[in-house]
């Protein structure tokens, strides 16, 4: 068992301070986020708003999830799903997208 | 019985060409790996209890030599298929259209020329069609094995098919796709016509006159629509229950109606059944039968009535 | 070791507790394998039933036996059935389950407590499947939209049912990843594993990952005909097709999730029975998690014919040849690895040989689908059922029955008669091939799957294969027959009666309750036969 | 491994620490799923957001941006609130963590509360999950991260009161841990919610 042995001593206990400037950050993200949908950036407003949602998930994921501690086989299993959504978006989208239309 | 049917379009002969390459490297891969593995099961088999074995782990040149060779002709047979499938998908410019409905379960053909004909496909041998298809109601699946050609018929989106017919014949049309209890009734013909024979269905004989008109007595005239025009597959002749009532016995009886009232069943019930199907539903049966006005003449639907009345 | 001192020395088999309670409220992943082992079988029985009738109805062209209607609910249920509550659960939960543990050399899986409640909802799914039967759906087991939206057949119990199977699904695919990580004995390294736990990880990974977008699929489907969504509805602004790339996300895969636990059976029948290390171990071991992968990557070669365009086609056509890599390396490491080996025909081997002929055909035939032209005269007629049937009949329950046959001694302590298993391999065999084989030319000839009634052109055909279905299921009739009285009348089985080198095989039959009195410490891998002077070759 | 933990009530297959790894694993691969499930959804999202953006536009104006804001940081700080309670039973200290606990379950009702509230007003202007995709989505991505909520709740509220009982210390909090992460998981998931349904719409 030796190679994946976990240890109790090791395990990091992240500091109330961390959680409050993490949260601080995703607060300040979020006014961000509310704040530039009045904005109209066209076709970039999905972007951004995706974007900025995916900073906030990565800090939930990072710091309160732990993530960032984990081992990596929790960072496999925590990033091949998202691939795998990926995948699916994009290659639903490909053939959605690219059918003949008929008039 | 053949292997495959007949070549019948232009596209048959490609396709089945595909067929061919990949049957003929499948038969040898196949015919390799079962005669190494019945000599290697009697050629090594155990004679007694305590043979010796070598320690073979495997083998890299042999490994890469089993993944290269494969990869290379499976590639080779991709590019083969897509680049066919490629041609199958791209209709000429002087493809003549003809409209396609799927509805459970008949195929409605509407002609560039403003005839219109159920589950009877008439085209011209030589001259590339370009099928523009759409579905009522469920997914379907045009298919005629004959000239290899499929396609899935969509609702709300229209899809396309094309091909160029070589043959002169009849060839069957399936519906590939489940499409619900009458989906294995759902045939089609398709005729190809010579020229000359596609120019008289076409604009009728020369003379100014109609189209053949068929010199059958109306029961026997009707029997032949009640088969070729789908009617069979959702109503029997023997009284069983399909998807709609049975013929068998129909004509004079009184028939209850789905809002509780009787109606009944003489010629003119017949008929308004026919034409307009929505208007009286029998109890216990769905709504689902869709109108054969312009599809049926006159004279075709009094031949379906006189056909209903032999049916005691 | 202190809980454990009262069982040193004190051989009590799994087996031993009896009583209802005793089986259901189980932790013990042998248990737990029977249970499931049972369950399937039932099913696969079933299912099988409703084949033969099936079959029986296609025996002459015209819709005599049952209604077209009757015809079309059997082959839903068939489908169904043998799909969601068969194959897909199969091998993995029940052999899975027993072997897991004991190859890795653990007590248990990571959480027992999770592998009892994966059955229990897997029971929940099935009694949901029984109340389905009350107005049984006709949708055929893929539920197409919109046919599965506007039926007027019960669709969202049974949908509800395979939902509700799915997180039996998942939750078991979770807890093996977790126990190969976590419960591996010391020295069981990686590429010191049995290539079956290799074959039930990639499993695994496909079960916890695909299962949730089916999951959510039938969901949709469920509101659709629940709360008027319309999704997949053209007439609400849905497209029917998507439905299509969401449950192929999933069934595609999950044809693996069917097929690659039979792959690495056959892995560890093969060099026991040639007393030979298996041939390219890391070949065979990184192929299946390939397959799994590329797997996730070919759902759209379903719809080839669905109107996708050339590069949605393209795109898929090409990976789809790309997943036949893996599967030919493992065919050609299994064949060589019976090269100058010492073979048993016993009758595990006979079914681990009929898989590589059988899943071979199945393969090839494959070929002929995913090449587009082809595909496109080949798709939803009797080519694709008798594909199908090869790779899952002829691949799957053949590495079923072949893992029955050999593990049979160990699970059960008993003995089964050999020359009766030999018998019922040579009815199955033929059965199958008598069945399925002549399906290939009625599709290549244009029948159409999915019909009650068929034009008169395919009736010789069709009748042959009949006729095959009838000598199938009599093989697997003396084959349930020979297993069943060996369980009740066998001679006892001893520990290991193939020298078999693999851990489940280093204690008694049936194994204790808490399979190691020590955990071992693992010094080599599992397929060290043969002499080793000749290392190198 | 030989020397196996002779404590646990069921896992006596396991000492602790294996035990605590595994569990956090099979947490984590079990999240991966529930992404999946959610997955469908976002993908049927995004092809439908392609295909009618002006639908899409038009009625996300509908829903009440300020309560989705509202729910948003209510979600964010039960989050926040959450791993402090992690935090502190690692420390040891019992009361504090059932103090967060309590909070963070506080924090989930309030979102319920705040969620009934837009619900109502959607259904007495008539809107319905099958009044266009977008309200279809609306209410299926909204409903099913809403289940998931109250599983959330009920999860929380089994750990809140072993955490009272003391059945938690220093050294065995992984239900804590795990109940977190699952907690975690459904405020990542509105995260991308809240924009893509209140705000580009």
């Amino acid at each position: 068992m030796a190679s994946h042995s976990h240890s109790d001593k090791h395990e990091h206990i992240t500091t109330y301070k961390t959680y409050f400037i993490v949260w601080a950050v995703l607060m300040v993200l979020t006014v961000i986020t509310v704040y530039v949908s009045y904005v109209d950036f066209g076709a970039l407003n999905v972007v951004i708003a995706m974007g900025v949602a995916s900073i906030k998930a990565a800090a939930v994921a990072l710091f309160f999830m732990h993530l960032k501690f984990e081992d990596s086989i929790t960072w496999v299993f925590a990033l091949f799903p998202l691939g795998l959504l990926f995948l699916l978006i994009t290659m639903t989208f490909v053939d959605t997208f690219t059918r003949v239309v008929i008039p | 019985m053949t292997w495959i049917p007949e070549v019948a379009s232009n596209l048959a002969s490609k396709v089945d060409g595909v067929l061919f390459v990949i049957t003929v490297l499948s038969l040898i891969f196949f015919l390799l790996i079962t005669a190494i593995l019945i000599i290697f099961a009697v050629k090594y088999r155990r004679k007694r209890d305590n043979e010796e074995t070598p320690y073979i782990t495997g083998s890299e040149p042999l490994e890469i030599i089993w993944t290269v060779i494969p990869s290379i002709l499976l590639i080779a047979l991709f590019v083969y298929g897509f680049v066919v499938y490629k041609e199958m998908r791209n209709p000429p410019a002087d493809a003549v259209d003809i409209t396609v409905t799927g509805k459970q379960w008949l195929w409605t053909f509407d002609y560039y020329n403003g005839k219109k004909t159920l589950n009877e496909l008439y085209v011209e041998q030589n001259i590339p069609v370009r099928m523009v298809m759409i579905s009522d109601d469920v997914l379907h699946s045009f298919f005629i094995p004959g000239f290899r050609v499929k396609q899935d018929v969509l609702p709300g989106r229209y899809v396309q098919l094309w091909f160029t017919p070589t043959k002169i014949g009849t060839f069957d049309i399936f519906c590939a796709e489940y499409c619900g209890t009458g989906h294995s009734v759902m045939l089609g013909k398709v005729n190809v016509l010579s020229p000359e024979a596609y120019d008289i269905w076409e604009h009728g004989l020369p003379g100014g006159q109609g189209q053949a008109v068929a010199s059958l007595p109306p029961a026997e005239l009707g029997e032949k629509i009640y088969k070729e025009k789908g009617c069979n597959a959702c109503h029997s002749i023997d009284g069983s229950t399909l998807v709609g009532p049975s013929f068998k016995g129909v004509f004079g009886h009184t028939v209850e109606l789905a809002d509780g009232s009787k109606v009944e069943a003489d010629e003119n019930y017949i008929r308004e059944s026919i034409l307009e199907p929505q208007a009286k539903i029998v109890k216990g049966f769905q709504p689902v039968m869709p109108s054969f006005k312009g599809i049926l003449s006159d004279e075709e639907v009094t031949a379906v009535i006189a056909y209903i009345k032999t049916l005691k | 070791m202190a809980n454990h001192s009262i069982a040193h020395n004190v051989y009590v088999p799994f087996l031993e507790k009896k009583g209802f309670l005793s089986w259901i409220l189980t932790t013990d992943h042998k248990r737990i394998g029977i249970l499931y082992l049972v369950s399937i079988s039932l099913f696969f029985l079933i299912a099988g039933f409703i084949a033969l009738l099936m079959r029986f109805e296609l025996l002459t062209p015209a819709s005599d036996f049952v209604d077209p209607h009757t015809y079309n609910v059997l082959f839903t249920l068939h489908g169904s059935i043998m799909v969601f509550f068969f194959i897909v659960p199969g091998l993995a939960a029940s052999f899975g389950n027993f072997l897991i543990p004991l190859m890795i050399g653990a007590r248990d899986v990571a959480f027992p407590k999770l592998n009892i409640a994966s059955y229990w909802i897997y029971l929940l799914g099935t009694a949901i499947l029984l109340f389905a039967l009350l107005k049984p759906a006709d949708t055929g087991w893929t539920f197409y939209t919109p046919y599965s939206a506007t039926t007027n057949t019960d669709v969202v119990l049974l949908t509800f049912g395979v939902f509700v199977l799915g997180f039996s699904s998942i939750l078991t695919g979770l807890n093996f990843i977790v126990t190969t990580h976590k419960m591996r004995a010391p020295g069981m390294t990686w590429h010191r594993l049995p290539l079956f736990i290799w074959a039930s990880y990639a499993t695994a990974v496909l079960q916890l990952l695909a299962t949730p977008v089916v999951g959510i699929t039938l969901l949709l489907l469920i509101t659709e005909r629940t709360l008027g969504v319309g999704f997949f509805d053209p007439a609400k602004g849905g497209d029917p097709i998507l439905f299509q790339n969401f449950f192929w996300f999933y069934s595609h895969p999950a044809v693996y999730i069917m097929i690659i636990p039979a792959m690495g059976v056959i892995s560890e029948i093969i060099p026991v029975f040639s007393r030979k290390p298996i041939f390219g171990y890391k070949a065979i071991a990184y192929s299946s998690l390939g397959i799994a992968f590329i797997s996730f990557l070919v759902w759209a070669h379903h719809m080839f014919t669905s109107g996708i365009s050339e590069t949605a086609a393209m795109i898929f056509s090409f990976l789809t040849f790309l997943v036949a890599i893996p599967t030919a390396i493992k065919v050609f490491n299994w064949t060589a690895t019976l090269y100058r080996g010492s073979i048993q025909l016993h009758s595990a081997m006979l079914y681990a040989l009929g898989f590589i002929f059988l899943f071979t055909i199945g393969g090839l035939t494959g070929v002929f689908l995913g090449a587009l032209a082809a595909d496109i005269h080949l798709h939803d007629t009797y080519f694709v059922v008798a594909h199908m049937h090869y790779v899952m009949i002829g691949g799957t329950v053949m590495g079923f029955f072949g893992a029955l046959h050999f593990w049979y001694p160990k699970w059960f302590g008993k003995m089964f008669n050999e020359t009766v298993a030999k018998i019922a391999w040579f009815f199955v065999f033929v059965g199958f091939n008598v069945t399925f084989f002549p399906q290939f030319f009625l599709g290549i000839q244009g029948m159409p799957r999915r019909y009650a009634s068929y034009p008169a052109e395919f009736e010789s055909l069709m009748a042959l294969s009949t006729y095959g279905s009838w000598i199938l299921a009599f093989g697997i009739l003396i084959m349930a027959v020979n297993l069943i009285s060996g369980l009740i009348s066998g001679e006892k089985a001893p520990e290991n009666p193939y020298n078999s080198l693999s851990l489940e095989w280093q204690m008694p039959s049936p194994p204790p309750h808490e399979n190691f009195e020590e955990i071992p410490q693992v010094t080599d891998w599992t397929y060290g036969y043969g002499k080793k002077k000749e290392l190198e070759v | 491994m030989a020397e196996a933990g002779a404590d646990q009530s069921h896992g006596h297959h396991m000492d602790p620490a294996t035990e605590y790894s595994s569990s956090k694993l099979g947490m984590w691969l079990f999240l991966g799923t529930e992404i999946l499930l959610f997955g469908g959804l976002f993908a049927a999202y995004a092809i439908f957001h392609a295909r009618y953006p002006e639908m899409f536009f038009e009625q996300h104006l509908e829903l009440n941006r300020t309560m989705g804001a509202i729910n948003t940081c209510v979600l964010i700080f039960s989050s926040l609130t959450m791993a402090m309670g992690v935090s502190a039973i690692k420390w040891g200290k019992q009361k504090t963590a059932a103090t967060f606990i309590l909070i963070t379950i506080v924090c989930g009702i309030i979102f319920g509360v705040v969620k009934y509230f837009e619900y109502s007003a959607k259904f007495e202007h008539h809107i319905y999950p099958d009044t266009s995709i977008f309200f279809s989505l609306y209410f299926l991505m909204t409903g099913l991260h809403m289940i998931h909520v109250f599983i959330g709740l009920a999860l929380l509220a089994v750990i809140f009161v072993l955490t009272l009982k003391g059945k938690f210390n220093a050294k065995y909090n992984t239900p804590i841990e795990l109940g977190g992460l699952y907690w975690h998981l459904v405020d990542l998931i509105w995260i991308y919610l809240f924009p893509l349904l209140y705000l580009v719409g």
